[in-house]
């Protein structure tokens, strides 16, 4: 293994222990805004350092780029859908957690 | 066996489970449900079987005709959604009419 | 044994059994939400399968309409479903009796060992019609197989195809009056969000359109690709005016249909075979055929979607 | 080695996925189980991706592309259409 491949490694395992929080905070969390909160934050920090990971093993600038692509679309999707999801929510008088 | 038998597999149970849930549950929703997951293991089938050709490409064919099956799957789909609004519209249950009256 | 190979079964294994198990929840859960959202994540390990399949083209297609459309579809008809019916009745309701459900299971265990049976003594290892494709490939006029059958060796396939979704135009404008739809203002984010998407939405629809005559990816994809954008504009509030619903839309929508019969009598007249193009002019006949079926596709797709027919008179 | 890696965290991610099914199942509001599925739509991305580099079949990146663009419509189409306008309490829905 050469030294990218060792910071692949490390980003690759990070992303994977994000979204293992993402996970747990899907299932321990007691809400719907708190799981939300869990869910859109943990996640896309992991497919960010998965995404990082990978960048660093991409065979041209162009692969770099659509991988990085990738990654803005899902944050812009997930932070709006988020925001739809949460707002609808307190419309319809779902409790918050306190 | 290998990865491509486990998959024909799959795609003949999921066949057979859509069957018995088209035949056994009256709501129409649930109806159209059974009849996708038929659908998606019978194309799980067809491709499992075009990769028996080793390390080679699979065969081109089955493909094809998959992609074709799944777009002409989901126009379907929407037209038997259509017709179970319809049929709830003019009854007021989403059953078909006739039976399930109790 | 090498440690990818365990890891390779060990992700068929789990994906397999996930997707047995996700139908069998998504046919018997009682909340028929459930059953839909089951549905949709049943959709998304799909694609994972095509892709473990070695079938990119298909998972393609499957992550446009699976993840997209069909979830929509879904969605929209349950809400409306929800106007209609009264929500007392059980959406467990069996058809017939005990007797009759365990006479049907014992059917369909025969069914399956014999299914199960007839899978497992099929040779293990077949070159099926791949040499036949491979060996034409260079007078098909596309690079990619799938695009030259779909488009070239097996063109009546597609050209049945977009009469099939015509006519399942036709049949939900048929019907009349449905159920009132339940709507929302859209808001600013989400206003935004299609605004800035929509164009995305197009560019990747052309890319994959683009490509498809090399690698992965045409028509069918390019066009699930393009109908959920316009599932996405309906969804926003947009609606087509009184004038795009007349004579442009019912142009969109048979202009795929209408191109591959013209074609397919040319090339009766002239090949004596039906959509055998003459080898010059291969690659340009299907670049032709897949940007109109694109958009037939596409138009189709939405206006599935937006189900009714488009004439306010016909409402009534 | 490194591929090990891929498909290892590949297989991890499936789990994951998994594990999150049973959210969907328990609910207890709408909008917790169209989450969950939501969540799905990004791990399969990181997945598809993995698969990507693992199997060097560049392609794969254009289905994660459109994954990532079409997840959104469902969920879109759920908050604009199927959520249902009565009030839902947390515990109303099994």
């Amino acid at each position: 293994m050469t030294l990218t491949d060792y910071a692949t490694a490390c980003l690759l395992i990070l992303g994977g222990i994000f979204f293992l929080a993402g996970t747990v905070g899907l299932l321990r969390f007691p809400d719907v805004y708190t799981r939300l909160h869990a869910l859109t934050k943990a996640d896309n920090v992991g497919l960010g350092f998965i995404m990082a990971g990978l960048v660093l093993q991409a065979e041209s600038w162009l692969a770099a780029g659509k991988l990085l692509l990738i990654w803005l679309l899902v944050l812009f999707a997930s932070a709006s859908v988020s925001y739809l999801i949460a707002r609808r929510a307190l419309n319809k008088g779902i409790r918050i957690w306190m | 066996m290998s990865h491509a038998f486990a998959y024909a597999l799959v795609g003949a149970g999921l066949f057979l489970l859509g069957l018995y849930a088209l035949v056994a549950y009256a709501h129409l929703l649930r109806k159209i449900l059974a009849l996708n997951i038929m659908g998606s293991g019978v194309f799980l089938v067809l491709v499992a079987l075009a990769k028996r050709t080793g390390d080679a490409e699979p065969d081109p064919v089955p493909h094809a005709m998959v992609i074709t099956g799944i777009v002409v799957a989901v126009s379907a789909t929407a037209l038997a959604l259509a017709l179970m609004l319809k049929v709830s519209g003019k009854t007021g249950q989403a059953v078909l009419p006739g039976r399930h009256q109790d | 044994m090498d440690v990818i190979v365990v890891l390779e079964w060990a992700f068929d294994a789990v994906l397999g059994l996930g997707l047995l198990w996700l139908a069998w929840r998504t046919l018997n859960s009682p909340d028929l939400f459930k059953a839909i959202v089951l549905f949709i994540s049943f959709g998304l390990l799909m694609a994972l399968a095509w892709v473990r399949l070695n079938a990119p083209d298909i998972a393609l297609a499957e992550a446009a309409i699976g993840a997209g459309l069909t979830g929509a579809l879904l969605l929209a008809a349950l809400a409306r479903l929800r106007t209609t019916t009264d929500n007392t009745m059980p959406a467990q309701l069996p058809a017939g009796s005990w007797f009759q459900r365990g006479l049907l299971i014992v059917l369909l265990s025969g069914s399956a060992a014999g299914l199960g049976y007839a899978v497992w003594i099929l040779p293990s290892h077949t070159s099926g019609l791949s040499m036949a494709v491979t060996a034409n490939l260079d007078v098909s006029g596309a690079r990619n197989p799938v695009t030259a059958v779909l488009l070239n060796f097996r063109g009546y396939d597609t050209m049945l195809e977009m009469i099939v979704l015509l006519l399942a135009v036709l049949g939900i404008w048929s019907l009349g009056g449905l159920p009132p739809r339940p709507e929302r203002p859209a808001v600013a984010v989400l206003d935004t969000f299609s605004r800035f998407l929509i164009p995305v939405f197009i560019l990747a629809a052309a890319y994959l359109l683009w490509v498809g005559a090399d690698a992965p990816g045409g028509a069918f994809q390019a066009g699930s690709v393009l109908g959920a954008a316009g599932v996405l504009l309906l969804l926003s509030g947009w609606r087509p005016g009184v004038r795009l619903m007349q004579w442009p839309l019912r142009l969109a929508l048979t202009i795929g249909a209408i191109t591959f019969i013209i074609l397919g009598v040319l090339t009766l007249l002239y090949e004596q075979q039906l959509l055998a193009y003459p080898v010059a002019q291969a690659g340009r006949m299907i670049i032709l055929l897949e940007s109109l079926a694109t958009v037939s596709i596409a138009v189709t797709l939405a206006i599935l979607f937006l189900g009714e027919s488009p004439d306010p008179e016909e409402k009534k | 080695m490194i591929q090990a890696l891929y498909f290892a965290l590949a297989l991890f991610l499936l789990l994951n996925l998994c594990a999150g099914l049973w959210r969907i199942l328990r609910g207890p509001t709408t909008a917790d189980r169209m989450l969950a599925a939501q969540l799905f739509g990004t791990t399969v991305v990181a997945m598809l991706l993995l698969l990507a580099q693992a199997s060097g079949n560049p392609v794969l990146r254009d289905v994660a592309l459109v994954f990532a663009l079409l997840a959104a419509v469902t969920a879109v189409a759920f908050v604009q259409r199927a959520w249902p306008e009565e009030k839902e309490s947390e515990h109303d829905l099994n």
